[in-house]
């Protein structure tokens, strides 16, 4: 086995162990952690591939690396947008779970509270 | 011992390490002790990637994957510590997580063997790109496929920045739109951090500067100089050296979408002058590049620092 | 036969296309305040100019209308392409989109002076994104730009869900947002793995090239589970109802008429175009069963609910399965004909349901406006206060069960001629049910909402042009059949040379 | 366009402006008086348009909605605008003062359009959408008066009706792809239906989905619920014409000569089944309108019974005869409703003269010589030809008489308590029109289509034929009005109550697919499923080839 190989099932197991606790831990910032871990497998398995493709006196497949630099600014984006989700619920909420019981038990008791989505929202 | 074998026990080793550090962040019990763990397994990462040729993504890896992403989960680690211990009451359900482990190791079983059976020789179009790159003036075949052969992505994903933004700032109370993001900093103005940001702030600059031109021929570019400058800002930010700036400040519209105009613009140009869009004339097209990178380094920068800064958190006029 | 993929005449108006939301949307973050709404709606007029001068071009020529970016032909570098069907998917955005946007001039008008506000500012700003977003998933000939434009329609919608900002919406974002990015990781490993084995991931190269080795097994299996989670199909619908129904109308009359056809757009990419001869009849009858749970299990459960958000919601969960029926009709189909009849019937609904359901959540929101709630055991009277938006409800349910001339009747010939062609009498028998539990619901809410109240009941009044404009758009649904009749052939341009090399 | 497509047009153009013009709130609280108008196009294009003549109304792409009037739909036609006319009439005065006359009358619109569509429509697709219309326009009718049985009504009538499109389409479909061209004409597929490849099933579909809209046991179950349920005037042409959706139906998607002979005499079994089923049902029922229900059931399925007949027996005539013995059934059933309507309205001791006529109309359908009803009789004959349908044709007729005369002694019972009590004008003339139609039509078109002469129809042979059977009823009415009340109660719709106890183990289904739900979208079991359909899905397309 090739250091590239090994590499890429290292990449496997990181996928594996990120798809994992995204989907049982219960605190929702340690999901987008292991979002980011499996975001960070997913890219290893693309260095992986890339590193094969080496040609042309290039050490890897320069297309398929630009394409990794693009997805980990995308990721980065999606994890500071869930993020700062995750900030105000927390604020609104008191809560950081994304069990929909979670905003019951937390929620006070609010005399003739709506808690219905309406054409427009109330401010929040 | 041979240089190769050496090699290779360094791969194992990383690997390894990696996968360690992996699973503390997954098991660690405080939030903030999985955040430090995850960024040392960004700083790991990004050793990996050097050792995967791929030293441009090593430096976008280490910048933003360990750096802006480690340094946005610290802050939110910290402000979610009360909601830790209800986290940690949740019911165990050990038969959901045996599944779920099941479920993980099965797709994770499935992408080794994908690996495995990738065929040999691998498809590239490493030699394509090579050859494709001297018609964008560009050393760098990896700078030629972001701003040349893939740029449409490129500009796509300079939008999907600006989307992220629009999204984070959605998140601001009505009252405090057209704010300041982010809490105030309590920095001590005599305090080692802004030691450091005085220190770091020039160097920083230069060394964006440098990732941005160098970036053409050799690993770098806009994406990891725009970090940088990202870090700085907000380093000097936290050591209040500066202040996020209103969100409705025209300037910082401006440059916040700077990068991506620019880039319809030169396509938009590129259409009517025949040579498509995106598309550059041969002689003009190193300049030509280079001056959108100029334009997206800053748009990066900004977009990148105000993503970790979060929505507006006070009125504009608390500008201590 | 190799795919096209020099650039064709017409091919600038696919860039022009791109480039109007996309320049809006910069225009809009950088003008802010009023500008923002202004230039949603200017920007409609030229990008329906633009949309309109592609599908010219194609019915002139007959044949798929592609631009090579930057001059750099696949697969180093990459293609915009309009078939039939992009084209009638781009056709039918701007039309829901005009209609979002018009109606929703009433709950997002700026405050006039000079200070912007959030609400406003947000909404206009991504309904150009959505739209961007769209059109990008319509015109990429290539899996990763369609990764991008999927992360793209997330960020654009999920913001969205929680524009009024109450723990609920915010929560369900939150759930939307992190499933979505797991759907898109799937999907995004999966691309690696194609480029591993093939080298491009230009959807005609890879469709000559497909062969069903391991690498390619496992990256199409991926792929399609992140996308099934990103389109909120049964059982992967966990975020889909608090999403929709949380949502301030006009918003989720984007999100469930629109955002959702996104990811279903590149199942038909991945399933027909890139891997069609990859795909097998097996996995095809899984994915359509995986479409008539959902078709019983979300009518069954929107019949249930008290409130009529969540109702036309859980509908969606249930419509969004019909339009995975056409998989094995057309993998599975007996003839070319067959299978052609599947793809215009699948495309079809997907037309027909976006046109429909975003004027029934719009109906839904001015209900709401106007009595207050949403609750469907107390819309006595409702008919008689707002009867064109009842009126709009009722048509856009007609639509949605499928009974002429709405384009959803059409769609059910075809879906059913197509599986009558092919014998596979089990999916007469999905379609036939869908239709009745559908036709259950709408009359639930009709029959409430016409129920004569002895004192007329008190509303707060909403602006008469958005009852129009939600009527307008519920009459164009259910004549959406007669109207498509002629264009049916639309759909199948530039699809014979995918079509032959998946087969 | 010439005078005959332009009235051909018109059968539908006149409904669908009126409709369109009730968006306007104005116009629609004024549109009842305008209900008389609507299906006069129709009546003069029964009247005038030659036999045979087709309009295309869309031409677009390969799909063609034609429109055309053959013999039997023009029959239908014409007597159904008929009486369409009259109870539109009937309505604007019997809906004038009430809240929601603007609804009744936008609901009629759609049903008037879609049941006169019906008869005109000569390719499938137009011919759907115009079923699709009729019922959506009937179930806004029966919910008009939106109480709780209403509604259950409503949705039962609803969900049924729909099921029974359901299955027409899938036969559509079916046919559609047996027709070589491509065509969706009628004539086309009821040509090809011999030699289409599923010929059985398409014809099991057929029988069953328009069986349904006539009502053919126990697929009648919407019928005395629904008609019972809408008011008077929309029951008269709820029961009277629009139940004849499923005649034309079956006439014209089952052609005699096709070979279905097997089919037809199961189709005849039915039928008469139902003729006389309905009557036993009907017998029990106490209110005026429910009975009537059972009798429009009970004679659609001697309809039904007449066209299987004639295709069993391979009589040539059957199309026109069914549908002319359907139009006396349009008429006489109408005027029954709008005579129950009348009677309530007006004080016992002043409906003498108005029972009179009621009871040779109500006799008339079980056969009394010399009425309508008697030539109807007459004209059936010869498709029942002389085996067991003729014997139990007798059976059903001394049934409908008995049937018919409990119907008149349940609606005197009905009428005003007030002793000055009369009722308007705008009542009675409707029903006169009507009641007196139902005697003069059917001679005259027995005599004007030469269906038979009057020599015929008075040979002493016949009228003793068609005499003993009225007697035999009307001991047995006399019978009924001693002992009727040792017959055991029996709910409106009878078989309905399996519906109620579907609908209850379908809640109980409905509430644990609800929890199962619940449990799919909990976070950590719907990311379960992802990966697991991600590794079902890799296996699917593996294990597959």
């Amino acid at each position: 086995m090739n250091s590239a190989t090994w590499y890429g099932l290292v990449g496997a197991a990181l996928a594996g162990i990120g798809l994992y606790g995204l989907i049982v831990h219960p605190h929702a910032l340690r999901k987008i952690l292991s979002f980011n871990l499996l975001g960070a497998g997913v890219f290893l398995i693309a260095g992986v591939v890339a590193r094969r493709g080496a040609a042309a006196g290039l050490p890897g497949d320069p297309v398929l690396q630009g394409l990794v630099i693009t997805g980990i600014i995308v990721a980065f984006a999606a994890t500071a947008l869930a993020v700062a989700l995750l900030l105000r619920l927390a604020e609104t909420a008191h809560t950081a779970s994304l069990a929909e019981a979670a905003l019951d038990r937390q929620r006070e008791p609010v005399a003739g509270s709506d808690p219905a989505g309406g054409r427009t929202g109330s401010t929040g | 011992m041979n240089i190769v074998a050496i090699g290779l026990a360094l791969d194992l080793a990383f690997g390894l390490l990696a996968l360690a550090v992996a699973v503390f962040a997954l098991r660690a019990r405080t939030t903030y002790a999985a955040v430090v763990g995850f960024v040392s397994f960004g700083v790991l990462l990004a050793l990996v990637w050097f050792r995967l040729g791929a030293p441009d993504v090593a430096l976008t890896e280490a910048a933003i994957g360990g750096g802006l992403t480690g340094l946005l989960m610290l802050n939110a680690s910290a402000v979610l510590r009360a909601t830790e211990a209800a986290a940690a009451a949740e019911p165990r359900r050990p038969g959901v997580r045996l599944v779920a482990l099941l479920a993980a190791a099965t797709v994770a079983g499935g992408l080794a063997a994908a690996v495995l059976a990738l065929p040999s020789p691998a498809p590239t179009l490493a030699p394509l790109a090579v050859a494709g790159a001297p018609a964008t003036g560009l050393g760098n075949p990896v700078a030629a496929t972001l701003m040349a052969f893939r740029a449409t992505d490129t500009l796509l994903e300079m939008v999907v920045l600006v989307l992220a933004l629009v999204g984070v700032w959605s998140l601001t109370r009505d009252d405090l739109w057209g704010g300041r993001p982010g809490r105030r900093h309590q920095a001590d103005s005599k305090g080692v951090l802004v030691f450091f940001a005085r220190l770091l702030l020039p160097v920083g600059v230069v060394f964006a500067v440098f990732l941005l031109f160098v970036g053409a021929d050799q690993p770098g570019g806009a994406f990891q100089g725009g970090t940088v400058l990202a870090a700085l800002w907000l380093l000097a930010i936290m050591a209040r050296l500066a202040d996020t700036p209103a969100i409705d400040q025209r300037w910082l519209r401006f440059w916040l979408i700077a990068g991506p105009a620019v880039f319809v613009a030169v396509g938009l140009a590129g259409l009517a002058f025949g040579v498509g869009f995106l598309g550059y004339p041969e002689p003009w097209a190193k300049p030509i590049i280079l001056a959108v990178e100029i334009v997206k380094i800053v748009s990066v920068g900004v977009t990148l620092a105000l993503l970790v800064a979060g929505p507006p958190m006070r009125p504009r006029g608390d500008d201590r | 036969m190799p795919m096209q993929d020099a650039t064709t005449a017409g091919g600038a108006w696919l860039v022009l296309a791109l480039v109007v939301p996309v320049a809006g949307l910069l225009l809009a973050l950088l003008l802010g305040g009023r500008g923002a709404q202004r230039i949603a709606l200017l920007a409609l007029p030229p990008g329906a100019v633009a949309v309109a001068a592609v599908v010219m071009h194609l019915v002139e020529s007959g044949e798929a209308v592609v631009y090579q970016l930057g001059g750099w032909p696949p697969p180093l570098g990459i293609v915009l392409r309009a078939d039939g069907l992009s084209a009638a998917m781009m056709a039918m955005t701007v039309v829901v989109l005009a209609a979002v946007a018009l109606y929703a001039r009433a709950d997002f008008s700026a405050p006039s002076g000079q200070l912007e506000s959030r609400r406003p500012f947000v909404f206009w700003t991504l309904l150009l994104g959505v739209w961007a977003a769209l059109l990008v998933v319509f015109l990429a000939g290539d899996l990763f730009t369609l990764y991008v434009a999927l992360e793209l329609v997330a960020f654009s919608a999920v913001p969205l869900v929680c524009l009024d900002g109450r723990a609920e919406t915010l929560q369900a974002a939150l759930r939307y947002l992190l499933y979505a990015l797991a759907g898109s990781v799937l999907y995004l490993v999966g691309a690696v793995l194609i480029y591993g084995g093939y080298g491009t991931l230009d959807i005609g190269r890879l469709a000559q090239a497909a062969r069903a080795d391991t690498v390619t097994v496992i990256a199409v299996a991926l792929m399609t589970a992140g996308l099934l989670a990103k389109t909120a199909l049964f059982p992967l619908h966990l975020w889909l109802p608090p999403a929709h129904a949380g949502a301030p109308a006009a918003a989720s009359a984007l999100l469930s008429g629109l955002v959702i056809k996104g990811s279903f757009f590149i199942v038909i990419r991945l399933w027909l175009d890139a891997f069609g001869s990859v795909m097998t009849p097996a996995a095809a009858q899984l994915l359509a069963a995986l479409g008539a749970g959902a078709i019983v299990v979300g009518s069954v459960v929107a019949l249930q609910q008290a409130r009529l958000k969540l109702m036309v919601a859980y509908s969606t969960v249930a419509q969004i399965g019909y339009l995975f029926l056409m998989f094995p009709l057309v993998l599975g189909a007996a003839s070319a004909g067959a299978a052609a009849a599947a793809v215009a019937g699948g495309l079809l609904q997907a037309i027909s349901h976006a046109t429909a359901k975003a004027a029934m959540f719009m109906a839904a929101g001015l209900v709401y406006a106007a009595l207050g709630h949403d609750r469907v055991a107390d819309l006595r009277g409702a008919a008689r206060a707002l009867p064109l938006t009842i009126a709009a409800f009722a048509l856009s349910g007609i639509a949605l069960i499928g009974l002429p001339p709405a384009g959803g009747f059409l769609a059910k010939w075809l879906l059913l001629t197509s599986a009558l062609e092919s014998a596979q009498w089990w999916w007469v028998v999905v379609i036939a049910l869908g239709g009745l539990l559908t036709a259950a619901y709408v009359f639930l809410v009709l029959s409430k909402a016409l129920t004569t109240t002895a004192e007329p009941v008190v509303i707060t009044p909403v602006p008469r042009s958005s009852e129009v404009i939600v009527l307008a758009l519920a009459i164009i649904s259910a004549l959406l059949g007669v109207a498509a009749l002629a264009p049916l052939d639309l759909v199948l341009i530039g699809r014979a040379e995918v079509m032959s090399g998946a087969r | 366009m010439t005078t005959s497509n332009a009235l051909l047009v018109g059968t539908l153009a006149l409904p669908l402006v009126l409709l369109a013009a009730c968006l306007w709130p104005a116009a629609r609280d004024r549109m009842l008086p305008w209900l008389v108008v609507a299906p006069l196009p129709a009546l003069l294009a029964a009247l005038g348009v030659d036999r045979g003549t087709t309009v295309t109304l869309i031409a677009a792409g390969s799909y063609e909605g034609v429109l055309a009037l053959d013999a039997p739909g023009a029959l239908l036609l014409g007597v159904a605008a008929l009486l369409w006319s009259a109870a539109g009439a009937y309505a604007a005065t019997y809906q004038r003062d009430l809240p929601n006359r603007g609804r009744f009358a936008a609901s009629w619109l759609l049903c008037l359009t879609g049941c006169l569509g019906v008869f005109v429509a000569a390719d499938m697709a137009l011919l759907y959408l115009m079923l699709a219309s009729m019922t959506l326009g009937a179930t806004a009718l029966v919910f008009q008066d939106e109480s709780a049985g209403a509604r259950r009504a409503a949705g039962i009538y609803l969900g049924l009706a729909l099921a029974g499109e359901t299955l027409v389409l899938v036969a559509m479909i079916l046919l559609a792809q047996a027709i070589p061209e491509g065509s969706l004409l009628i004539r086309d597929a009821a040509l090809v239906l011999p030699s289409a490849a599923h010929r059985d099933l398409i014809v099991v579909l057929l029988i069953v989905g328009f069986g349904l809209k006539a009502g053919l046991v126990p697929l009648h179950v919407w019928m005395p619920l629904a008609h019972a349920a809408a008011p008077m005037p929309a029951s008269a042409v709820l029961s009277g014409v629009v139940v004849k959706a499923g005649i034309i139906g079956l006439i014209r998607f089952l052609p005699v000569d096709a070979g279905l002979a097997d089919w037809g005499n199961l189709l005849a079994i039915a039928g008469m089944f139902t003729a006389l089923y309905a009557v036993a049902i009907g017998i029990t029922q106490p209110h005026p309108k429910v009975v009537l229900a059972y009798s429009s059931v009970s004679q659609m399925g001697f309809t039904a019974a007449v066209i299987g007949m004639g295709i069993a027996n391979l009589d040539a005539a059957t199309p026109v005869l069914a549908a002319f013995y359907a139009t006396h059934h349009i008429l006489v059933k109408g005027a029954m409703f709008l005579l129950v309507g009348v009677v309530a309205a007006t004080a016992g001791t002043r409906l003498r003269g108005t029972l009179l006529l009621a009871a040779v109309l109500a006799v008339g359908l079980g056969g009394l010589p010399l009425t309508g009803g008697a030539v109807a009789k007459l004209a059936v004959k010869g498709p029942l030809g002389s085996g067991w349908a003729a014997t139990v044709a007798y059976v059903s007729a001394v049934g409908t008489t008995l049937l018919m005369l409990h119907f008149l002694r349940r609606v005197m019972a009905n009428s005003s308590a007030e002793p000055s009590a009369r009722a308007a004008a705008g009542l009675r003339w409707p029903w006169l029109v009507t009641a007196v139609a139902a005697i003069v039509v059917p001679w005259a078109i027995y005599l004007g289509l030469s269906l038979g002469t009057v020599a015929e129809a008075i040979a002493p042979k016949v009228l003793w034929a068609s005499l003993w059977p009225v007697g035999v009823g009307a001991a047995l009415a006399w019978w009924l009005a001693r002992a009727g009340d040792r017959l055991p109660r029996i709910p409106p719709g009878d078989v309905a109550v399996v519906i109620d106890r579907g609908v209850a183990v379908g809640a109980r289904a409905g509430m644990a697919l609800l929890r199962a739900d619940g449990v799919l979208r909990q976070w950590s079991v719907a990311g379960v499923s992802l990966l697991t359909l991600a590794a079902v899905f890799a296996l699917a397309i593996a294990a597959g080839r």
